[in-house]
């Protein structure tokens, strides 16, 4: 500032903030917890089956979730999955897709579920429906449809199709294949969204549509692939449920939606768009699964855990000091 | 400097354009012609159709009439990726930045260097930074996100995107609204630079003296019609107002009244700090008294004046006609009677779905209420009664204000202090985007403001405007009060001298 | 069919109740076992009921360590509970599934690993998933309600009678079987329901479902209504549009059902059970079964492999022995 | 031009508002569904006491939405509707709080829905919590400490407070009381939100929460109100449901919060605040009521139920023609 161009004295406020780390906040909650899970529970927590099962607990949530982190990001909502996810799960259970062997059963569960995901996003952006409304429709008559085509039964998977249950009980390197899936599927999205053209759109998209479009950007189009990748995520998921209960079922995913906007919220995505990260949704998600964890492991009663539940998720968010979150 | 001989064909031609909004016919059959290599310059009052119509050119609305020519071709620009195949780039009059995207990724947006989907990120940066460079910014970093950068970087990677287009023409809408002086500058030699090799500028600008610096040939809108196309940039100014405004209205600040014995002390601040911005900012405005801050963009002038209304928590003292003004309440500064005009009315002012009429009574809803019960009818009374005062056209106060233009919005903001004798007036960048017709109207109102006993803190990036307007001037650099002078004794060159620290002679002072 | 509740005196909690059930010796302290325990989310009366009862029947050995997980409605995460009581190697298992499909696979590895399983009320389909299984006859429910409206209503003389049915949740099993049972049995005396909904277990589904069908039936004869604790809202609904025209019969066997039975004030005539005492059962058996004990009162060394609970009908007639054994919803 | 005809410019505006009268596509909507009923049911839709049924129904959840419409429009969401509900009716049938009477468990309702609002409040607004994640918290705890309280169990009102229940058993020119004050709640609701200053604040804090503080409106401070507003919505809610079920209990209000929001959205409220009307709301929720009604008039099963209602929202809202909802 000492130079006497005019360029040095615009150069200062260029400079953004410092020691902004991000999901700081987020880690040092699953510290805590991890801390918590090791006092209370010494000889159970860290074990490796017990993180183990963690993972897997996350993987079908997880999967959803990663869909939602695109959504959300590019400006929506989508309350539909955990419906969407059931509505695949039965499709794919069917006697008459069983009968065609596992490979058609996972085609049917991932096609079904993007289907009501591009019908999700056809509402949204050509019926130019809202979001939240669009999503719940579809929630709603996606569990009937579930309900209707396997007349309220939950559908085993049969013998033949055990390749299917065998992505939950078969395991590598320790870890049940689900968890493989799950790490592929945040992999995959994390590279969608942070070094493709789509990703970067989508924060575009969300973070002020009209620029989008003044910038070219179909979009529309994009609106509804978004809500296409999200089903996408629901069949995928619809896979790993089918693999961990070996049924399909329309009862599968009930209240998923909340736990997936949750995690995604907690995890620093705004609910109005155009900022966020996969990364952390994912431990936003995780923290959730955690303390469900010590919970089982230390026997709380339900209305405890419930309280408990409440007063963790503020402390959680409050020490995340949403710095990013909030203006003013 | 004279462009290409005036026989070659024009670049771009629009003819007959119209464009109806629901109730409003923006533009109502205007022409437009431009040739290739020059500054043309838009000209008209606020809400005269500008924006409207370089939005036509950038395909971001469909003409309900009319047709446009590019080099005596008829082209449709469907959609703006048909507009900038054209080559046609836009810098539009809001910022239309993603604010959670990189520099480089808003510069590349829509048209980004990728291979199969997947963005080079290396290629995009290395592109930004050369254009960023080119517009004498190398220092803004390709990689920050936007949101972080102050308005006036923004206004540079707004630029730098029309640039990456590689267009034949490009359309400035009030590109030096958000700029300082000395930005405004650097943004001239950017543009006779892209002259120089053809390219064709479209600028819009309310600053009269900008156009007559840098432009070629100016066209004039008045609503929604062209009434003068292609005047040379020498049109003497009279002649252009009285064309934009119908009238003859001179750019010309209303006179200062007489000293009139010793005033009482309205506003008196006291070591006002907030750590990083500004430091021990001491100063006093006595009623009646207009005093001006004056300053390049950054210098902390904003945040001075969100201080003083307690928008903003500072240590040291406001005392508001010698009683404390308590910090970070806003509320109570209403009630003492104090009213701030911030520097960004869609952000910061106005609830752009909301009538005209909410958004002027918001800030006094208690009176025109009785135990919190809204008199509507005497709210309605007085919206109408500013209006009219104002000249905000349309002047109807149940439109929403976002269908308003720029400059009759600037106006509504202005309105809702207006609604009682007030103590004490913030206003920050007052004239941003408000044309040369209704600043005269502004100057006015807050002159006879002045006169009723208010007292005026003002801060404009406009040195003349804060010389023509202000009693007393405060020079501001670095967030400290470097210079205090009755405005009478100040020129324009010693200003721009103090708040740039050009001379060994001001170091000293902090 | 072992387990009379008619013999046993009790109180509030039924839990206590049900010392008497297996005697001889068996209650003598004997090696120390872990049970774990996994049911639902307790956010419904009779499941409550579960719980309390079992964690009370667990108090009352030495021997006995409880392990109850935390309950929950999501089978992703009972599956992780169940998982996590494999992992800390408790001797036997008590588990309500909230599908027994869908929770078949873990309780067959609970097996595998060499964990005695008792499956309480909700089966599994594959019966290597259990050592023994112990629950309530949902079929014999339904033909329990089909029976008695049956009879009352062929002794009322009606012809052509409106019945109304107002089920649980409808995507559980138990709710179809009870459905079934009811139209079987009421077959037999030429009747058939004529409306039918479900609800969702709770005071307020019961309300919402019940007005809006006593608006679409103007005259009805009897109804049956699956669930004592949604029955509270149901009969709010029937006092709120003033209708007493029909007789009610209610399910599993609440106290406040009772009492209401016993007032003789309402239409509630009658219902019929379907005791959470099988869960202090359950836990007496998970017992036996990890100390490789029968039960004294049979014959055989070991426990059975199955075991229902007979569902009986309570109305005004009996309700005094039931009552101490109803739960408090 | 500005001299001569001032008068004329100002006068075109007016002819563009018209056509657009407000609610015209849910009112067409609501008489639909009503043809609907009366040419299924012609002998039981159109009946008084079907139509009293209707409205006791909504009444409820009716209450809750017109404090979550406040909530929405100062551009938050309430999450914890339901289950603050749920708490208020346990807290007010306890053996304790029974001994004192029917109008101190009145008191009590509304006393702890108000200050759980609050709290949601006062997190929001001074812990700068996001609202999602806040009244999430807030669901959590409060059904979990309902559960606490009542030992999971129904309470029921007892003979001697039977005063509550005849809020739903008496009736006044042919509507049961509950219904008068559903109708009282949503008259008061409108005064508020169209006729006071509070009203006009909560718009302003919704549309542009930093214009409203620049404009010496103490945000904060009314957020917080907002949210005590919604609870004691939730308080009375809570006296009508302990009417209607003659019960408290932690399963009271499942999913309340879905329904209210579908229902102020439908109404026209964005979510993202600012904008909105009761009556709109109440339309949205009548049309949910309504729906519900007609199903089981006919005798449809849950899962055509469910498909039929996801439907029937899609056509609801297209018909609605969201002119004022969307932009662009
Ligand atoms: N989207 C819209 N809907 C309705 N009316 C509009 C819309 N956009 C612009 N208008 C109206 O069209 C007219 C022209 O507006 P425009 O923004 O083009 O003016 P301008 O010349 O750019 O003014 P300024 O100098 O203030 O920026 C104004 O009356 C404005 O109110
Ligand atoms: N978005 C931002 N992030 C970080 N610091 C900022 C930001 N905006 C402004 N600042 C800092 O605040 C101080 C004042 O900035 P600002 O540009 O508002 O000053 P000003 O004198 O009011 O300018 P203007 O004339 O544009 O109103 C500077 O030190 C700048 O670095
Ligand atoms: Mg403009
Ligand atoms: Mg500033």
């Amino acid at each position: 500032m000492t130079e006497a161009t005019p360029t040095s004295v615009a150069r200062r406020p260029f400079l953004g903030r410092i020691g902004e780390v991000p999901h700081v906040g987020l880690v040092a909650a699953l510290v805590l917890l991890a801390i918590v899970g090791l006092a209370t529970r010494p000889e159970n927590f860290a074990t490796s089956s017990n993180l183990v099962s963690i993972l897997a607990l996350a993987s079908t949530i997880g999967v959803i979730t990663v869909g939602m982190t695109f959504v959300i990001i590019g400006g929506g909502i989508d309350l539909s999955v955990g419906a969407v996810m059931a509505l695949s799960s039965v499709w794919a259970t069917t006697l008459a897709t069983q009968s065609y062997g596992p490979v058609v059963m996972i085609l049917c569960a991932v096609l079904v579920g993007t289907g009501a995901g591009l019908v999700n996003g056809f509402l949204i952006s050509y019926g130019r429906m809202v979001p939240f409304i669009a999503t719940l429709a579809m929630l709603v008559a996606a569990r009937g449809l579930a309900q209707r085509m396997s007349g309220q039964r939950t559908q085993l998977v049969q013998q033949a199709n055990t390749a299917i249950v065998e992505l939950s009980t078969t395991r590598v390197l320790g870890l049940p294949l689900l968890v493989y899936v799950f790490a592929l599927v945040v992999a995959l999205g994390w590279i969608l969204l942070n070094r493709t053209t789509f990703g970067r759109r989508t924060y575009a998209v969300g973070g002020n549509p009209e620029a989008a479009r003044l910038a070219g950007i179909d979009v529309r189009r994009h609106t509804m692939l978004l809500y296409g990748l999200s089903g996408l995520c629901c069949g995928i998921a619809a896979v790993l449920i089918m693999a961990r209960t070996t049924t399909g079922s329309s009862t599968h995913g009930d209240l998923y939606e909340l736990d997936a906007i949750a995690a995604v919220i907690i995890g620093g995505t705004l609910l109005s768009g155009g900022r966020g990260t996969i990364i952390g949704s994912i431990l936003g998600l995780l923290i959730f699964t955690v303390i469900t964890n010590l919970f089982i492991l230390n026997g709380l009663n339900t209305s405890d855990q419930l309280i408990a539940k409440g007063l963790i998720i503020v402390v959680a968010v409050l020490m995340q000091r949403r710095g990013a979150l909030t203006g003013t | 400097m004279p462009a290409s001989p005036p026989d070659t064909a024009p670049l771009l031609t629009m003819r007959g354009i119209v464009k109806r909004f629901p109730g409003v016919r923006a533009l109502d059959g205007v022409d437009l012609e431009v040739r290739a290599g020059e500054v043309h310059c838009l000209l008209g009052q606020n809400g005269a159709g500008k924006s409207t119509l370089i939005k036509i050119l950038a395909g971001a609305h469909q003409p309900d009439e009319g047709e446009v020519l590019l080099d005596g071709e008829p082209v449709r620009l469907a959609t703006p990726t048909a507009a900038m195949r054209q080559g046609i780039a836009t810098i539009y009059q809001e910022l239309d930045l993603v604010d959670g995207l990189s520099v480089a990724e808003n510069i590349l947006l829509g048209h980004e260097r990728a291979s199969f989907g997947f963005t080079r990120r290396g290629e995009s940066n290395r592109i930004a930074a050369d254009l960023l460079r080119r517009l004498g910014h190398g220092e803004i970093p390709p990689g920050t996100e936007v949101g972080r950068l102050p308005p006036a970087a923004k206004q540079i990677v707004s630029m730098a995107r029309a640039l990456s287009h590689d267009a034949r023409l490009i359309v400035m809408d009030e590109p030096s609204a958000a700029l300082a002086h000395d930005e405004v500058a650097n943004l001239f030699r950017i543009i006779r630079e892209i002259t120089a090799q053809g390219v064709a500028v479209v600028y819009i600008s309310h600053r009269l003296e900008e156009i007559r610096e840098i432009g070629d040939r100016i066209t004039v809108l008045k609503d929604g019609r062209t009434v003068a196309v292609g005047l040379p940039a020498t049109t003497p100014t009279g002649r252009v107002v009285s064309l934009m405004t119908g009238r003859d209205v001179e750019y010309v600040f209303p006179p200062r009244p007489a000293p009139s014995g010793e005033r009482p002390e309205v506003l008196r601040v006291e070591g006002l700090t907030v750590p990083g911005v500004f430091s021990d900012v001491s100063f006093s405005v006595r009623a009646g008294e207009i005093v001006g801050l004056a300053g390049l963009v950054g210098s902390g002038r904003s945040e001075i004046l969100e201080a003083v209304y307690g928008a903003r928590r500072a240590s040291g003292r406001v005392l508001l006609d010698g009683r404390a003004v308590p910090p970070g309440r806003t509320a109570a500064s209403v009630r003492l009677g104090m009213g701030l005009a911030p520097e960004e009315r869609k952000a910061q002012a106005l609830l752009l779905d909301q009538s005209v009429t909410r958004n002027i009574t918001l800030a006094g809803l208690g009176r025109y209420a009785r135990a919190g019960w809204m008199d509507r009818r005497r709210e309605a009374a007085e919206a109408a009664r500013l209006v009219e005062a104002l000249d905000i056209r349309p002047p109807d106060p149940r439109r929403p204000v976002k269908t308003l233009s720029g400059g009759n919005q600037q106006k509504a903001v202005l309105a809702r202090w207006l609604v009682e004798p007030r103590r004490l007036l913030l206003l920050d960048e007052p004239t941003r985007g408000v044309d040369v017709g209704a600043r005269a109207e502004l100057y006015a109102v807050v002159r006879r403001l002045a006169d009723e006993g208010v007292a005026v803190l003002l801060v404009s990036s406009e040195v003349p405007e804060v010389l023509g307007l202000a009693d007393r001037v405060l020079v501001v650099r670095e967030g400290r009060i470097v210079h205090e002078a009755p405005a009478v004794e100040l020129d324009e060159h010693r200003v721009l001298d103090l708040v740039m620290v050009s001379t060994n002679e001001e170091s000293h002072v902090d | 069919t072992s387990n009379e509740p008619a013999a046993q005196p009790g109180a509030a909690a039924p839990a206590a109740a049900t010392t008497a059930a297996a005697t001889g010796g068996n209650d003598q302290p004997g090696t120390q076992v872990t049970i774990g325990f996994s049911a639902p989310a307790a956010d419904h009366g009779w499941i409550a009921a579960i719980a309390k009862n079992a964690e009370a029947a667990a108090k009352q050995y030495s021997d006995v360590v409880f392990k109850p997980v935390e309950p929950t409605n999501d089978i992703n995460q009972q599956i992780s509970a169940v998982e996590s009581l494999i992992q800390a190697k408790v001797d036997v298992l008590v588990l309500l599934p909230n599908d027994g499909q869908q929770l078949n696979q873990v309780a067959r590895q609970a097996m595998d690993a060499g964990i005695p399983v008792v499956n309480l009320d909700r089966v599994f389909p594959d019966k290597l998933s259990y050592r023994t299984w112990i629950g309530g006859d949902n079929y014999g429910m339904g033909v329990a309600a089909g029976h008695y409206i049956g009879k009352t209503l062929k002794e009322k003389g009606v012809s052509n009678p409106v019945i109304v049915e107002i089920q649980g949740i409808a995507t559980l099993p138990l709710t179809q079987d009870r459905s079934k049972g009811f139209a079987d049995a009421l077959k037999g005396y030429g009747f058939s329901v004529t409306a039918k909904q479900d609800a969702q277990f709770t005071v307020e589904s019961g309300t919402e479902v019940a007005a809006n069908l006593l608006q679409a039936h103007k005259k009805i004869d009897a109804i049956w209504n699956h669930d004592d604790d949604q029955g509270i809202g149901v009969l709010a609904a029937i006092k709120e549009a003033n209708r007493s025209e029909f007789i009610m019969v209610g399910g599993a066997g609440s106290a406040n059902a009772m009492r209401e039975i016993q007032s003789g004030s309402g239409v509630l005539a009658a219902t019929v059970t379907y005791s959470p005492t099988m869960a202090s059962s359950a836990i007496k058996l998970a017992r036996l079964i990890a100390q490789g004990k029968g039960m004294s009162d049979l014959t055989e060394n070991q426990v059975p492999q199955s075991i229902t609970l007979a569902s009986e009908t309570v109305t005004k007639d009996n309700v005094a022995t039931y009552l101490p054994l109803g739960f408090e919803s």
